[in-house]
């Protein structure tokens, strides 16, 4: 019946879906910020702790959400460790265009870590899913916001 | 035995209600959606009438014949298509009263939808009858258009909003109501029925308790109007809304019902052509209600559709439809109760057919997807009723509403559908 | 010489607009009117565009086709159909950003008609940038809709409002203008065009000339968007109104074009769903432009017909209306000088196709029975500008106002039946 | 061209239409009332002098208005002089059913002066008209207004 939805729901989203990684609210963190999907009701929250040269030591989130946006959050936590600011926020554009544009319309991000990018593609299928590309991109619009030292953020 | 037959015996033979000749008037109900080349898609299971309505043919047919035939700008026209145009949109007035059993259209004030009315009321009526410190009463279980408009006039003016809460099973605490009435409280604005929960609210009772202690008394009727015959004038309301949406007509036009004396009293909301007397720019003179609310060109296309959808329901019988939905509920709630970790919100013993519901361990945007890709359209998340999602400690939920046309069968697909969503996650 | 040919001939062979297919497409111009038992009525000849346009079969279709394959309620639902309703309906805010050179959707703001745009503004971006002793500065040819509502903020908070008088040929005093750009003015509200003179008003100039001075700048477009390609770039609008059952599409929605920069600060309007982005009962966030604006069930129906009325007149290119309705204009006025005793109110040179006029000892609701009774459809009265009126000493006046449909045989039967009438009279 | 017209405008309507009885704000009268039908623009005042019994001494017009309101205006200050205010009340709602309703509609308003009636007859035209009802029953309304001693009515 759901055959066509295994591209959506991949076995490592289902497994990162129902075991998170990295999910809590760590003891010590120095960056923070909230996401909110009015769509749907999901909140999370990433937390970051960033090293003296700005590159992220450690990253976890909390919240609650759809088996997308946690397995997106639980990806990106443990992908980002040890990233730059840079390369995060190279990361994010490429992911935020895989999962909203067609290959040729995709922009220069900067340099990207192909192997954590991807890590990322397995939530590629959201591109065929319009209202589910907010639960994909949610945990990295916190964790943008939280770079840039907001204290909230909204996907949209 | 045909497919007629078979829901004419699902749903008891001496059914004087016939649902498959009923869905043959929307023409919608036939397709499939998800289709592939080469694969044919699911039939479509609508299930989200509580967001909206799906519209019969006699709906889409009255407003393209209308454009067709009889389309011009109303009430100062001397022409022939003015005339025309004018007497049927002003038609409907009369059918929205009739409906609501309103003593005659003066009393039908129409605006661009549910929401609308209710902005109406807060900023015309409520400025003009409320003060600082003065309350209005509303309920944990009310939709968003219930909420944030006293929200914006309690940021305007200084008001307070209090809430009666929600019991257990979803229906109103009543004893914790009465005790709410407190001299403060001016306007009771209180739903008829919930659009998540399904709760039906005693309406009558709730009017006379507030009017025995002199409080105004508004309902929203978005749901109650759709599901069952209603009486603004047994249950004694002061204002009732609806949305023209939700009743099988379109989009762009809402109804508020307001007592007469209480409508002549209040205010113009917004200024424009034909909600005045006369103007200068020194001075402007507002005409009667109901028109001094209604500012500029009216929902003319939209009026006519809806006195179409008003005609539709009312032939069926507004009775013999809240039977039919009660049957598919009662069904659906039976069948339901088998799917292990499933919870449903909201089960008291008024309730329209509405069933909101969670499964444990799967988020319900999950739930929506994998139900979608079946076929069966859902809605899920927190249809804007936040607080009540808090209140019950759910960040979201699914929810199956049903409609005239809806079957038994139906029914069927849903169950299977969510039974295949939890193996799927499981 | 078939009609079709008969038409071409008369609006110049080499003209590339084909009036007479165009008039196929609208299926009600091909009706009669005032038929009775045993006679034929007369064929209906629209010259009341002004008040509301005629709808192409193109736009009737495409609301028809949403609603029997495609309809849903738009923005929270997962399904296909919600999903489909909801591309379908935004994709009407990219067209009418196209359609108004702005530079991307989130610069529309949907609304339930032009005036209610006006009440938005007045309101929201009125009540946050307007204190007691600030002035709006509108002109003398204004519609009801952009008078009304800065009366009734006036009422609220004390603004003062200032008139730009009209010359005698029914231009703005550019002059006057320019004087009346005092420090107390804040913002500029002027007519793009005038419902009853026609009057095309310097649009970029009177925004260069306020903003030279700091002042916000809104265009009643109602008519304007109408007659002719509108780009807000290049006329450098803060905002801009129009609606959409003039533009040949649907009532029951409205566009009003807003600067991001601006929108974004401005407070919301009314209160409900879909304009919040989490509520709770002590407080509610509220979501971006233009999304904010719009609260509840927007006109989804409303929004498809719109974009197909946008796709329509797009397709026969706005300046070719123009350049026909031009020459209908010209011919009309043309002909009605060898009428004794008419009288053209507004003869600027800068002019919509829209002829108000007055006959002297006939009163121009007899004047409009009797045109009716001849098909031709005119509207009487004082067309929601009543201080207009007042200033051309007239109690009311006769608008003949044309669209893209109509054609020199029309201007033919109007004049013969204003001679005929004059003959009743006589 | 305008033959069924010929109901409406009946040639004692155009002749009053053309040349209004009592037409101008007389020197002395003791009640007066606007009438302003906001569909057209058109306004007019009313002038009654009442005697010490109650009864109409006399009564004029003035103001703006079609062919329909003027005449009407005109028949009717010519039909109420003399008359007592219950018989122009009377007149009133007859005239008013005249104009709006079927026959068999028509509510008892009290006894009515037939000839005085009779003379109203030539405006039962307009109830082919409904968009033009409020033209010929606007110097009434304004008529009643005055009676009752209001100093402005409207139509509507
Ligand atoms: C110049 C002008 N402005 C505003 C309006 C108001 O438009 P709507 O009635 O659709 O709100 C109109 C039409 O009536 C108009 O002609
Ligand atoms: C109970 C209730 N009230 C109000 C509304 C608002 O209706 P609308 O969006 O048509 O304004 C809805 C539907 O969304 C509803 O279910």
């Amino acid at each position: 019946m759901f055959d066509d939805l295994r591209d959506l729901y991949q076995e490592v989203i289902l497994d990162h879906g129902r075991n998170p990684r990295n999910f809590g609210r760590p003891d010590s963190f120095n960056r923070t910020a909230k996401g909110d999907n009015p769509m749907c009701g999901d909140k999370i929250a990433v937390y970051l702790t960033l090293a003296p040269d700005g590159s992220i030591q450690d990253a976890h989130f909390d919240g609650r959400g759809c088996a997308i946006s946690q397995a997106s959050a639980s990806l990106m936590t443990e992908i980002l460790k040890g990233k730059s600011q840079a390369e995060a926020e190279a990361l994010f554009g490429h992911f935020h265009d895989m999962c909203t544009k067609d290959d040729h319309e995709h922009t220069d991000h900067g340099p990207v870590d192909e192997e954590a990018f991807e890590k990322l593609q397995v939530l590629s299928g959201v591109r065929e899913f319009p209202m589910r590309v907010k639960c994909a991109t949610l945990a990295w619009h916190a964790m943008n916001a939280a770079l840039h030292g907001e204290e909230k953020t909204s996907t949209e | 035995m045909s497919s007629h037959a078979a829901v004419r015996a699902a749903i008891g033979d001496n059914a004087p209600y016939d649902v498959m000749r009923v869905r043959q008037d929307f023409p919608i109900l036939s397709r499939t959606v998800h289709d592939k080349p080469g694969r044919a898609g699911k039939p479509l299971v609508y299930l989200d009438s509580a967001a909206s309505a799906q519209k019969p043919r006699q709906v889409i047919d009255a407003m393209k014949r209308f454009l067709e035939e009889d389309y011009a700008n109303v009430h100062r026209g001397v022409h022939f298509l003015s005339q025309r145009s004018t007497d049927l949109y002003e038609a409907t007035r009369d059918k929205a009263a009739a409906f609501l059993n309103a003593p005659s259209r003066e009393h039908i004030v129409f605006t661009r939808n549910a929401t609308e009315a209710f902005n109406l009321v807060a900023q015309s009526w409520g400025r003009a009858n409320l003060k600082a410190g003065d309350a209005v009463l509303i309920s944990g279980m009310e939709h968003h258009a219930n909420i944030v408009p006293w929200q914006l006039l309690r940021d305007q003016i200084g008001i307070a909003l209090k809430v009666v809460p929600v019991l257990d099973d979803g229906s109103l605490d009543m004893d914790a109501y009465a005790d709410l009435l407190t001299d403060d409280v001016k306007l009771v604005a209180i739903t008829h029925a919930s659009n998540v929960l399904g709760t039906i609210n005693p309406a009558k009772e709730i009017a006379r308790l507030a009017h025995a202690r002199g409080k105004t008394v508004l309902f929203d009727g978005s749901q109650a109007a759709v599901h069952g015959p209603v009486d603004v004038r047994a249950i004694d309301a002061d204002f009732y809304i609806f949305t023209g949406h939700k009743l099988y007509g379109p989009t762009g036009i809402g109804v508020l019902y307001g007592r007469k004396e209480i409508l002549d009293r209040m205010p113009p909301y917004q200024g424009g052509g034909d909600m005045i007397s006369s103007v200068s720019f020194e001075e402007t003179v507002y005409r009667e209600a109901p028109y001094r609310f209604e500012a500029g060109t009216p929902p003319i296309i939209e009026g006519v559709g809806l006195g179409a959808a008003i005609d539709y329901v009312t032939a069926l019988g507004m009775d013999a439809i809240h039977a039919h939905e009660q049957r598919l509920l009662a069904h659906a709630m039976d069948r339901l109760k088998d799917v292990d970790g499933l919870r449903v919100l909201g089960t008291a013993p008024a309730k329209a057919a509405i069933i909101s519901f969670t499964v444990e361990g799967i988020h319900p945007h999950d739930i929506g997807t994998l139900l979608d890709r079946a076929g069966v359209a859902v809605r899920v998340g927190r249809h804007c009723a936040e607080p009540l999602m808090d209140r019950f400690g759910v960040g979201a939920t699914a929810r199956a509403s049903f409609g005239l046309y809806n079957t038994e069968a139906e029914v069927e697909t849903l169950v299977e559908a969510v039974k295949a969503t939890k193996s799927f996650f499981g």
